[in-house]
């Protein structure tokens, strides 16, 4: 057993660090250091600086234009970034369709739609939720009907993220209703220009433009965007659902939160007029918090020990979303609790509340889609109890 | 002993919450919230002077009703339960209270009726940078000057301070703590308004030098008592509003849970969600227990208030917090947008909890209570 | 509204205690003190003193030799006992069977059977969970066959408290079979010295011997000793059900447990050199748990205050049994964590550790049946969740 | 970065696993507990000796297989598994890392030696009354006397220490705290056997004028960083045999689930006790990576070992706890008897929660590593 990352690997990840350091437009910075929200716009602008240095797609693969990171790198490079809290690339392209192009796609779709991916030329979003199909995915209803050389599409998709901004959507939609509802399914590839498209923004509980009701009135799309094999989209769907859920077990974000939180702990005076830490409860309540994200660290090392041998990571690893997004939303909530009446700010203008304090009313109330989405953490839990403890079903 | 409301206390609720359901839907928070403004309507204020409510609890002599803080706490209930914006609990409750408890009668016949009336409110302004919950932690300072008081300093997140015709305001005099009336265009005082987590909006305010008569000290230095028995109103309101915010959440949810469906049932018919669902419960039960307390002891002078208005606050913190939070959780996707009411409750639970002391400062107080109590 | 006692109610509360701490005998009180576990042969003694006084059974009418307590004096008289510790009366006589014999009872049972209950001359014990009916109860399959005069009981009992001591046994029992299951039940009261009938007592988890495996072969009851009517015994079991849970919601064990965890909080140095109540993460901790109990106390005296006019406790106070089991194994867990090493100790010698700490490890143990019994915690939120609640079911 | 046993261990692992479960099922220990004696059976742990576990950590130069605390957690684990009552906790870590961290060469050879091959056990004895799991605050008091020492006080749940050869014991001497080995029938000592909450044994013991032989004393004084590392030993240990007692308990747990049937269905088919199942499988899950990572960083001598240590201890008092409580829960009626194994894991979990220090302290302590890291 070694817990520790090897020399080489240490030695990237001060490359990568000081890169970041270098690279990060000081604008940017100074948003990441108070865990701000970032716009659609500057997330475009971090893409196309990671872009040129070829480091956009960490998980690509070279003949893509990935940048042939090991696993461990791949790991290193996430982790930096999560901690510099450098603004989160939109993960619809880069980490979603991309890779599902790259293995059911065809030469001629890899050739049109991946350069652009990578080169932030093309954003996209994804069309899977509709309103009556959240946790429920395989109830979707939006139709594809075959007229020959196109389909054309109707219905309505929901939480699609920052569809306002999207040049392409993915989406699941229905080509055939008989049989199981799993079946009958297919994945399209759709101009967001299209005639027909529309997506209406919505407000998020954070004030934030991050959703669209994304509706499809007669919207033709042509053949050569179907990807994967008609009535074939389930089988992508699962590949994706998997893949999403790795993704938001990372406790970069916590790590910043309890930075922040200690920042103003050191900062804001409690009521016996010591600064908060140096009361034992509040340390020891840090301190608990701290022990678990370190639990939670020592389970990604391990999924990321065996992804580095080749394996399939265990079985235990499938907790990491349910903890790792628990400990999103208790690091917040001691954010909040800590700022005493700072708190109640909102959106302030600055000098309302120290600038480290301007955006965690925000950041706190967007962390309760933390356990939501991507899965809410009540699926998981179905999951972990049937394929892995292997409960009994009902 | 006897938990039940009186005949004329039941009536009021039901009023109350007529009104609210008639006249002030979520809908109207929520335009206000989105339009230029104060964020609250005058004339919805002056309806609820003219119905009586905005003096219920204050003596006759001050044009009040007479009542207790009871028929106060009844009213937050309901205004909780439909979010209603105009500034109850920041107005009545803690500007009220103190012009109550430490204005003569001539003070509060100037400042207090016609704040009861609905032609003016009120606001208390306390809170100050690097005291965190503590009032008598004071950096506002009055210095005596040509008769009456020189007033400077900073006083934070005051609550519908950018609408109050009149502030409250702790400052430390050559006596002790006291309390001063400032009028809100008095020279010398800066007001920036504030946009709140909950929607709602308050203001920061500096004073350079500011002017007072005499007759604007509300009662005599030391206030510490005063201001801790105002402050409990206010942390006894803000219990009895988060009641309402929790009930109206947790029938939210229980609604939700039998209306929406995934995987061709009921999601309400899930038995984690139905825990979860009990869960809530048994909070809201044991925050209208403690409210119930509060409201009662909130009148009492022992040192029972402290600890029971403390033990209701602490539980709107945890308990009314799990239930908020969950009622979001529970709500889905839908949960986290603007569009849906259920986070403007949240919202407005996250500020009452912090209002008038969050959960840790209450339970250090309980602690300190129980050691007062065993030595 | 008015949230206090009359004077009277006071007056009666301290003559309460007076006579409590007058006729407790001595050696009784020390255990009490400790939060010690009673044998039999104790609460037996204890019984008999308050039936004496005339106040074994202070729910009873007058008429059936009750002592005419009203709802509030019943309140204020069982929190004096619990408040004391005095030894818990055994409950099925009286507040289980007892009452159900003067409701459902003919003349003769009732002449028969509840002044030796009373006395405490005749010690009962329940026959309700079998092995496979624990809170399923209607599965249950005990049979009793009808032969004329009598019937022919076999099958066996489960979790019969205290069986090994008892006179006669209240047992539920299959006397039809066909129909719903929760028809064909019919409610027996039996000997325990019938031919046939064998109590085997199993050690609980406190290494105390509190339950019985019961076993009946072929054992003859006389019709005379059919409670109610034939295959109606489901009425009789829903209305002790209903009573059991406002049993265990009761507040005195938690207040017991927390003096006790204060004053050895008092005792114990944390790592800091001072006491561990000094500590504010302490204090806190104890705090937080006061006021909960707070708040249960408050949510029981609502239920007091609709008994006393009569009304039917309202649906919220459903939730006592929950939140009281809860918090009797939330402040012995405090208890146990405040000794340090001393929680290591098992039913010790005197001195080895303090007297106050002797029983802690047991009773924390025993505690764990508090969620369990009387509807699993798990029952109870399904009951809430269905009957008050109303949410859909499956 | 590696977290695989490597195949020597992976081997190891699965001897144990075997002999546990051919040699030493749980009903051995239900006997041994239930009978009159040591609570442990001297051949059992001979025969420990000769299959090399009881070394397997130790230099070879003390008989030892030169292996790491690695193997040592490996072992643990397996007995925890099966509630094996032998000493290996108390014996090997605690009392074999002592002598192993503080003593030389010959008296390793002549304490340490023999206990690695079964024929004698040792103790560790630290605790005392007022100090609560702070291992520097001691009163025992070793006086240089006649060239030697003479040892006076007393010390309290020493794990083992009934039946122990010879006890190593901390006290205080003019240069500082020391550690001292004193044979289990030295003339003024006095051991006092007490049942144990999980149905182990251990004795107070206490000493009174004592004599000691210079050579009796290990290493030289201050040995307050040694005993330090010997707790880290030892807290490490109770986490991976904690683990082993958790893990069985979960799968104790789903495996009732999926066979106890209630209302025609198995209970583990019950969504709410479903999601409980999977947050007990998380607290596991977690014990897991932090009993990894304290049995890695337990041979470290940086400031990491006490971090990684503390936070292992408390996931087993926090997460072990919950899994524990949990298992007995849903294990209905029977989970409260003694005739079932259940509550025999819960007590030994909740013994091994308090050895070596309970969360509380260990939170404490990881607060300490926090601030030191960020001063």
């Amino acid at each position: 057993m070694d817990l520790n990352f090897t020399p080489e690997e240490q030695a990237f990840r001060a490359r990568v660090r000081a890169w970041i350091s270098e690279a990060l437009p000081e604008d940017l910075a100074v948003k990441a250091r108070a865990s701000a929200q970032f716009t659609h716009d500057e997330l475009m602008r971090w893409h196309k600086v990671l872009a040129a240095k070829g480091w956009a797609a960490p998980a690509w693969p070279k003949s893509f234009g990935g940048p042939g990171f090991s696993a461990a790198e791949r790991f290193i490079f996430n982790e930096e970034l999560e901690l510099a809290g450098t603004p989160p690339l939109s993960p619809f392209g880069l980490v979603m369709v991309g890779p599902l192009i790259q293995r059911f796609g065809t030469n001629a779709q890899r050739e049109r739609f991946l350069p652009k991916i990578l080169s932030g030329e093309e954003v996209w979003c994804q069309g899977y939720s509709e309103p009556n199909a959240g946790s429920d995915l395989a109830s979707l209803r939006m139709s594809a009907e075959d007229r020959g050389d196109y389909f054309v599409v109707n219905g309505q998709k929901t939480w699609t993220t920052y569809a306002q901004y999207a040049d392409w959507i993915f989406c699941l939609v229905r080509t055939n209703a008989a049989g199981k509802k799993q079946s009958g399914i297919s994945f399209l590839l759709i101009d967001m220009r299209s005639k027909g498209l529309e997506a209406r923004p919505m407000l998020t509980i954070s004030h934030s433009p991050a959703f669209c009701d994304t509706f499809f009135d007669n919207v033709e799309v042509p053949k050569a965007n179907l990807l994967g094999p008609l009535d074939g989209g389930w089988t992508l769907a699962k590949a994706l659902l998997g893949h999403e859920r790795t993704l938001v077990g990372s406790p970069g974000l916590v790590r910043r939160w309890l930075r922040l939180a200690r920042e103003i702990a050191t900062e804001q005076i409690g009521d016996d007029g010591r600064p908060l830490l140096e009361d034992p409860a509040w340390a020891r309540r840090f301190a608990a918090l701290e022990m678990r994200l370190r639990a939670h660290q020592m389970t990604i090392y391990r999924a990321l020990s065996e992804q580095q041998k080749g394996r399939h990571p265990g079985p235990e690893t499938s907790i990491l979303k349910i903890v790792g997004t628990d400990l999103i939303q208790r690091a917040g909530e001691l954010c909040m609790e800590v700022m005493g009446h700072d708190a109640l700010a909102w959106l302030p203008d600055p000098g309302v509340v120290p600038d480290n304090e301007a955006w965690v009313g925000p950041s706190f109330c967007y962390d309760r889609a933390a356990t939501i989405y991507a899965g809410s953490n009540e699926i998981q839990r179905n999951i972990i109890a049937k394929h892995i403890l292997q409960l009994p079903s009902a | 002993m006897d938990f039940d409301l009186n005949e004329d206390q039941q009536l009021l609720a039901k009023t109350v919450a007529d009104f609210c359901k008639t006249r002030s839907p979520v809908s109207r928070f929520r335009e206000l919230r989105d339009a230029e403004g104060i964020g609250w309507d005058p004339a919805s204020w002056q309806q609820m002077g003219e119905l009586g409510w905005l003096g219920v609890p204050f003596p006759e002599a001050a044009g009040g009703l007479d009542g207790s803080f009871i028929e106060a706490a009844v009213i937050l209930e309901q205004l909780g339960k439909n979010l209603v914006p105009e500034p109850y609990l920041a107005s009545v409750v803690l500007g009220g209270y103190a012009l109550a408890l430490a204005g003569d009668e001539d003070q509060q016949q100037r400042w207090l009726a016609p704040m009861l009336e609905g032609e003016t409110s009120l606001a208390l302004a306390w809170a100050e940078a690097g005291a965190r919950f503590d009032p008598t932690r004071v950096s506002c300072t009055a210095t005596p000057a040509a008769g009456g008081f020189s007033l400077t300093g900073a006083k934070r997140f005051v609550l519908n301070g950018h609408a109050a015709d009149q502030l409250i305001v702790s400052a430390t005099t050559p006596e002790g703590l006291a309390l001063f009336v400032v009028n809100a265009d008095a020279p010398g005082l800066t007001r920036t308004t504030l946009g709140l987590i909950d929607g709602h909006r308050g203001a920061h305010l500096r004073f350079e030098n500011v002017a007072l008569e005499p007759n604007q000290l509300l009662g005599a230095a030391p206030a510490a008592n005063v201001l801790t028995r105002v402050l409990d109103y206010g942390a006894a309101g803000a219990v009895a509003e988060g009641l309402g915010v929790a009930t109206a959440m947790l029938d939210m949810t229980t609604g939700y849970l039998g209306t929406r469906e995934q995987f061709g049932l009921k999601i309400g018919s899930f038995q984690a969600l139905q825990h979860r669902a009990v869960d809530m419960f048994i909070e809201v039960a044991l925050l209208r227990s403690m409210s119930l307390e509060a409201m009662v002891r909130a009148d009492e002078d022992g040192p029972e208030r402290a600890a029971a208005v403390s033990a209701a606050k602490h539980q709107l913190g945890i308990g009314g917090q799990f239930v908020s939070r969950q009622s979001v959780q529970l709500h889905g996707g839908i949960g986290v947008t603007d569009e849906h009411d259920i986070g403007l409750y949240f919202k407005r639970l996250q500020a009452l909890s912090t209002i008038c002391g969050d959960a840790t400062h209450h339970a250090q107080r309980y602690a300190a209570c129980l050691r007062s109590q065993s030595s």
